[in-house]
């Protein structure tokens, strides 16, 4: 491979970044583009992530694929690197304007996905969308999470008068601490009917904490992003719902497009590459399966 | 700092009768010991005051509070006429008042020069003047006859070494009071006597000095006047023309002991312990033996590489050549379980260094090296441990609150007593003493003595270090004089004179 | 690690034994006024739900204080326990999914655990490397190495057996709680009435003399190590049993949380000084905490703040009846 | 055991300069060896754009390290300095977004740095808590006083001339390149050529000794812990500078690579031993691991490993060095 285009996430940790990757790394395939796959190992790493993105400059590549791990902080940098390299931007936004194309989520509007969903399940068991919910964010300060949380508040306050917010929790970024989080919750609010979990790894925690109290009944959790593990709850209905992303789509489509623009061919500016709310009833459809279990090996 | 001050007075002045330091009802208390109990004390413009006490009489206590190192209880302290506080070192060094502390307490990074000039630095437009402190430092060493650089670290000194550093520094700061704790302990006779010229320089010009020593010899002959503690009160002070080391003796311990240094004749048994040429860092074809119910002293200057021998016969650190023989057995000493396997004890020379757990309890020090003999199945036997420690403390009279008191609140002489105790039991053939008796009193020192006489009529044999040739001199039945590692005498019971021995060591 | 001449002032000597008693009791009085505190300010803390959740939360920092514990008394530090924890969170759950039988899947994890700990030993004893620097290089590459092998995702773990253990009770109390026990016992034992124990404090206090009295420095010290290393390896064990996932990065920061339990426990970094209760109390006074502030529903950052004040307080008291004794 | 002259007074003079010099001499040898190999593997090296980006990167733990060094060399530990550097980002932003001058606001951040390490030193010398306490407190504490002030968001700073500073240069210089010479040069003079740092190096090797010899070693240790946190909190307004944004948490775990530079630039943890110079070069050591692996393309996560593995292999070598010398 001759091009090289390297991809920037968030966290290489996570397995929703590992999904970007496995995408980037298809498309380089298909391609024949080296992808690079970098990226700091903390969504709160905003420094990390910069410091990455300085190094990816320097290697001179065809064009840089990157995922803003917060809004403001990359704006300058982004502004910086387009002067020499072209930059797609996918799964969340940055303070600049100098994107050639950007793949993204409105997390915005994925936190009202969430809200809708966590409604609906609640409605569904007690009859009326009304009752005490708690939302947990992975981390603080991280840029998509906060835009989750604003949508589902603002979504909430809007629709739906009748549910509280009793609880706003920030964990510390690892599943365990979702988990310590809800099992508490779950004892401080014993009427407490939905929680919302705004990523892959509190889901994770939270889930545990809902089956391991048996409290799926009661407890409709919405959770972000997918793995098997969550699909398994969603199955056994420990979690009523999912809020998807396509990451396969952007880290593919990202590489695809970056190579187009590399070459000075016109590509879209935006492309919304869609949140879905996936439930125990419509997981089966081939939509849904086709995002549940994207193609990551 | 000016190298030597020179006295206010030229020509140095006679002791005077004014006092320069009165101790009104001093008093101090540590929580469960009272070290100080109302003392009332005066010291003389330019004499050298002794003070002399048991182990934990209170003599460093003393010290301490006279330099603001441990606030007092109560009482007052007046200098010159005025009331002082007292409260901080700082406070004692600017008045004039330093001291020479019993446990050398110097920053072993720093260098020499650095140690010597430590808060009192010379600078430049706020930068240091390294190499002119170094020179000025070596200036100081070399007019005192310290033959020692200035530019090393300190940690390349020997303790004896460091101790002359450490006097050499409190000399020199405008000291008008001065104050020894024990300073020739780690000391050699060479270097005592380098000590001793300076202090009677320093009293000739003037300053007082304040000598604490468990050495009667020394206070003899440098002291004006002695004072005693006992239990914390001061029992008397005399006129060193008044009074004669047995009035002092009972002074101190409240009776009177015969004799020092005891010796039983105890007729020698079968060989122990046979060295052959050994070799090792620090020592060089060193030989020797030691038989059942004999002592062999190895006596030689600091640095002579005594120390360096009998650690590496321990197996502390490797023997590159020669042969030791274990009651007739050739044996391999690899590491020190391999030496206490076969039977042989090791109180080494550094009691803070080497000997002792200092945070530790007394009882967990003295049973330390018996733990699997204490040991019923998995667990320790509560009441074994117990009894054993306690045996010692009783036998050795070791003054301690319990045995669960941590070892650093022992004063001086009854942390020595602890690094031997924990031996006395363990039932070992060949005992090692490394400079047993730095630091304790008299009365303690008889009584070591005499449990060296009980060891060696069970049948054990000794090998006895010691830097103060009377010890080895009197008791004896063999010993090598070592000088820069290596073996240069060796002599039979008290059978050459202390000069002989003392130019072998030299080697002049 | 070298005896520092610590400037301590004026102790006066007291019972070893009375002081470490007076010292978890007031840590057991500190626990119980927030046992107190809370049952009267929620109706929710002192329902054996809740308590259970309580024993299980705290149950992890709980044993790898422990583990750490013996290292801290040796003069030492490990700073890589939870990356231990981590990392055998990835090693246990490839075994379970790469089918191995869940007993030996554990009894291979320890192992590595052991393996860890005595590479530890290694590089203090053999390369002289102090042990800061050494748990700290293995904390990063052991991350390095965790994440290599999966490549940086998540493993998640179907057994149900296995993840269903940490969910699970026996005779009421939750399994999790059971393994404190089962680790607390011997180690007890080991620190409180052996030799072994004797020779820990020793060789924390002055190694040199331990030396010369004929204790086996090098051994001790790679025993504490390989213990704490050990510990970490069960929790590691306990937690993709919790989370059904192994993932390198989970446990990150716990060694703090760990060395906070521990001198919070009335372990003094110096050395020589340490209980094995102390740090099982220490734990779960932390765990209280963040419990206690869950429940009350404070701002969780607030929680932070509250650890932080908290961890002062209790330490200056301690340090407080310490001088006075 | 070293050298030996067995007659008193022919102790060969070892120059402690010369140790240091030799030892950041080779610190210098791995740097360029470094240099010269990444010059020959990528063609991207040793090209400008990235010796400033490399220049840049270092930057911030180098002055961290720096700081840590004074502390470290007390014979203390200040594992606050990452959540200083977090907790002062909030300050500044807040300062600057809430139209405060910059130079004012720049000035008021600093001096909640010295509040903060005057706090420390307080602990120690008034509380009498142990460093790694004390500091692992704040380290808590700050996280959630940073997180509280932002309610757990992010505050972005529209100050276009305040961020775009770090992006700057300077004769040839990224900006944040000189401010590692503004600090490091005062701190030579401060620790190698003033009385000051030489009462440093004696309250870390005996603070007792120290003491009697008149040393405010009190003063020593509060000056320590202030002069590190006023280095935090110099970086954190860097770091606000390069994010253009104030969140609590952004530098998490920098205390470790903080300390880990300075450690690898031969700092001893036991007190006493350590330069200006070594740290810097630790900094800038680990900041070339990161930069060439990522130039090379190798998997991030093997960065962990190298990281970890050059720590044992440098901190070996160190120590094999001095045990020789
Ligand atoms: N820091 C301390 N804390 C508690 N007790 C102490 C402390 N220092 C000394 N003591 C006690 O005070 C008493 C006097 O001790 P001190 O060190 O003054 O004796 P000393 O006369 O110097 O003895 P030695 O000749 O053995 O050096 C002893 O009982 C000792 O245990
Ligand atoms: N001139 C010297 N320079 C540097 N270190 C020395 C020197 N002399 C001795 N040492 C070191 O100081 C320590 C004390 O010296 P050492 O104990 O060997 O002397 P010794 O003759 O064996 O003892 P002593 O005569 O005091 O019983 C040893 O560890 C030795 O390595
Ligand atoms: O932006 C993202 C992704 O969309 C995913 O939810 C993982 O965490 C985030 O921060
Ligand atoms: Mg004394
Ligand atoms: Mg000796």
């Amino acid at each position: 491979a001759e091009v090289t285009i390297p991809i920037i996430v968030k966290d290489t940790t996570s397995f929703y970044w590992q999904i970007v990757l496995a995408g980037a790394r298809a498309a380089g395939k298909d391609l024949n583009v080296n992808v690079p796959e970098l990226g700091a190992q903390s969504e709160a790493d905003i420094n990390g992530q910069i410091t990455i993105l300085e190094n990816a400059v320097a290697g001179k590549p065809a064009a840089i694929v990157i995922s803003p791990t917060q809004r403001a902080a990359l704006g300058k940098p982004i502004d910086e690197a387009a002067k020499s390299v072209k930059i797609i931007g996918i799964d969340s936004a940055a303070d600049s304007k100098a994107f050639t194309s950007f793949l993204t989520t409105d997390n915005v509007q994925g936190g009202r996905i969430a809200a809708d969903g966590l409604a609906a399940a609640i409605a569904e068991k007690y009859g009326k969308p009304e009752g005490e919910v708690a939302l947990i964010t992975h981390l603080p300060g991280v840029g998509s999470l906060d835009e989750r949380a604003k949508g589902f508040k603002e979504e909430l306050a809007a629709k739906y008068p009748g549910i509280k917010l009793v609880a706003d929790k920030v964990s510390d970024g690892t599943a365990n601490g979702g988990l310590n989080i809800t099992t508490d919750l779950l004892t401080a609010f014993p009427n407490l009917r939905g929680i919302f979990a705004s990523n892959l790894i509190q889901a994770q925690g939270a889930g545990q904490a809902v089956a391991e109290n048996k409290a799926q009944d009661k407890v409709k959790l919405v959770g972000f992003d997918s793995d098997d593990k969550l699909v398994k709850f969603l199955g056994d209905g420990v979690i009523a719902a999912l809020v998807v992303q396509d990451p396969y789509r952007m880290g593919y489509d990202g590489v695809k497009t970056a190579l187009a623009a590399s070459k000075g061919e016109k590509v879209a500016p935006f492309v919304d590459t869609g949140a879905n709310l996936i439930t125990t009833a419509n997981m089966k459809e081939p939509r849904s399966q086709e995002l549940l279990n994207p193609k990551v090996k | 700092m000016n190298a030597l001050n020179v006295a206010e007075a030229a020509g140095g002045i006679a002791p005077s009768s004014v006092p320069i330091l009165e101790l009104r009802k001093l008093d101090k208390r540590f929580t469960g010991t009272h070290a100080l109990k109302s003392v009332d004390l005066s010291f003389r413009r330019g004499e050298i005051h002794a003070i002399v006490g048991e182990n934990g009489a209170g003599k460093s206590t003393l010290i301490k509070l006279l330099t603001g190192v441990h606030p007092r209880t109560s009482g007052e302290l007046v200098w010159l006429g005025a009331t002082v506080p007292l409260s901080t070192p700082h406070e004692a060094i600017a008045l004039g008042i330093n001291a020479v502390h019993q446990e050398v307490v110097l920053c072993p990074h720093l260098t020499v020069a650095a140690n010597m000039f430590l808060g009192d630095e010379e600078v430049r437009y706020g930068l240091l003047k390294n190499r002119q402190m170094v020179a000025d430092a070596q200036k100081v060493l070399d007019e005192l006859g310290f033959n020692l650089p200035a530019g090393v670290l300190l940690s390349d000194l020997t303790i004896g070494q460091q101790q002359l550093i450490a006097t050499a520094r409190a000399a020199t700061r405008g000291t008008k009071f001065l104050i020894f704790d024990e300073p020739t302990a780690y000391l050699t006779r060479q270097e005592a006597a380098q000590l001793f010229a300076l202090i009677r320089r320093l009293k000739a010009e003037g300053v007082t000095i304040v000598y604490i020593s468990h050495r009667m010899e020394e206070v003899f002959e440098l002291a004006d006047r002695v004072s005693v503690l006992r239990d914390g009160q001061l029992v008397g002070t005399r006129d060193i023309d008044a009074t004669d080391e047995n009035e002092l003796i009972a002074m101190m311990i409240n009776r009177s002991i015969e004799q020092v240094y005891h010796k039983d004749t105890i007729p020698l048994g079968a060989t122990l312990i046979e060295a052959k040429n050994l070799s090792g860092e620090g020592f060089e074809d060193i030989s020797l033996s030691v038989r059942a119910g004999e002592i062999v002293g190895l006596y030689g200057l600091i640095g002579a590489g005594r120390s360096e021998f009998v650690t590496s016969l321990f197996g502390r650190h490797p023997i590159k050549s020669g042969e030791v023989v274990w009651e007739g057995r050739p044996v391999r000493i690899r590491n020190e379980r391999d030496a206490i396997n076969l039977g042989i004890a090791l109180a080494p020379e550094s009691r803070r260094d080497q000997g002792l757990c200092l945070n530790l309890g007394v009882g967990h020090n003295i049973n330390l090296p018996v733990y699997d003999r204490l040991t019923k199945g998995v667990t320790i036997s509560a009441r074994m441990e117990k009894e054993h420690a306690d045996r010692q403390i009783q036998d050795l009279r070791i003054k301690t609150q319990s045995r669960n008191a941590l070892a650093l609140s022992l004063s001086g002489g009854n942390q020595q007593k602890i690094v031997i105790g924990k031996w006395l039991n363990h039932g070992a053939k060949l005992f090692i003493f490394d400079e047993p008796t730095v630091g304790v009193d008299v009365g303690t020192k008889a009584e070591i003595y005499r449990l060296f006489s009980a060891l060696l009529a069970k049948g054990a044999g000794i090998i006895l270090i010691s830097s103060y040739l009377p010890e080895v001199y009197e008791l004896a039945d063999q010993f090598h004089v070592f000088r820069a590692g290596r073996q240069v005498a060796t002599h039979g019971f008290k059978a050459v004179s202390h000069e002989q021995i003392l130019s072998e060591a030299i080697g002049v | 690690m070298s005896q520092k001449t610590t400037t301590q002032g004026e102790i006066a000597p007291r019972r070893k034994l009375n002081f470490n008693n007076l010292l978890s009791l007031s840590l057991v009085a500190v626990l119980l006024l927030m046992f107190i505190l809370l049952s009267i300010a929620t109706t929710t803390f002192a329902t054996p739900g809740n308590i259970s959740n309580l024993a299980r939360q705290g149950a992890m920092i709980a044993i790898l204080a422990v583990g750490e514990t013996f290292v801290i008394i040796t003069a030492g530090i490990d700073l890589s326990v939870g990356a231990i924890v981590g990392f055998t969170t990835v090693i246990v759950s490839l075994l379970i999914e790469g089918g191995v039988p869940v007993p030996i899947a554990i009894t291979i994890t320890l192992l590595v655990g052991v393996a860890i700990g005595a590479f530890h030993g290694f590089g203090i004893v053999r390369m002289g490397l102090p042990p800061f620097i050494i748990t700290l290089a293995t904390l990063t590459a052991l991350q390095g190495v965790g994440l290599l092998i999966t490549n940086g995702s998540t493993i998640n773990i179907t057994n149900d057996d296995f993840t269903g253990f940490s969910r699970g009770e026996f005779l009421g109390i939750p399994n999790l709680f059971w393994i404190v026990i089962v680790v607390a016992v011997p180690a007890v034992i080991y620190l409180h009435f052996s030799k072994y124990g004797r020779y820990l404090y020793a060789v924390g206090s002055n190694p040199e003399a331990a030396r010369l009295s004929g204790v086996n420095v090098r051994g001790v010290i790679y025993t504490a190590y390989i213990l704490s290393a050990l510990c970490a390896a069960v929790v590691g064990v306990m937690l993709a049993s919790r989370t059904g996932t192994g993932n390198a990065t989970q446990a990150n920061g716990w060694e703090l949380q760990a060395i906070a339990s521990s001198v919070i426990g009335g372990t003094s970094l110096f050395g020589a000084v340490g209980t094995v209760w102390g740090p099982l109390l220490g734990a779960f006074i932390l765990a209280t905490i963040r419990n206690g502030a869950n429940l009350l529903n404070v701002n969780s950052f607030w929680q932070y703040i509250i650890t932080g004040g908290l961890i002062i307080i209790i330490v200056y008291f301690d340090q407080l009846r310490r001088r006075k004794r």
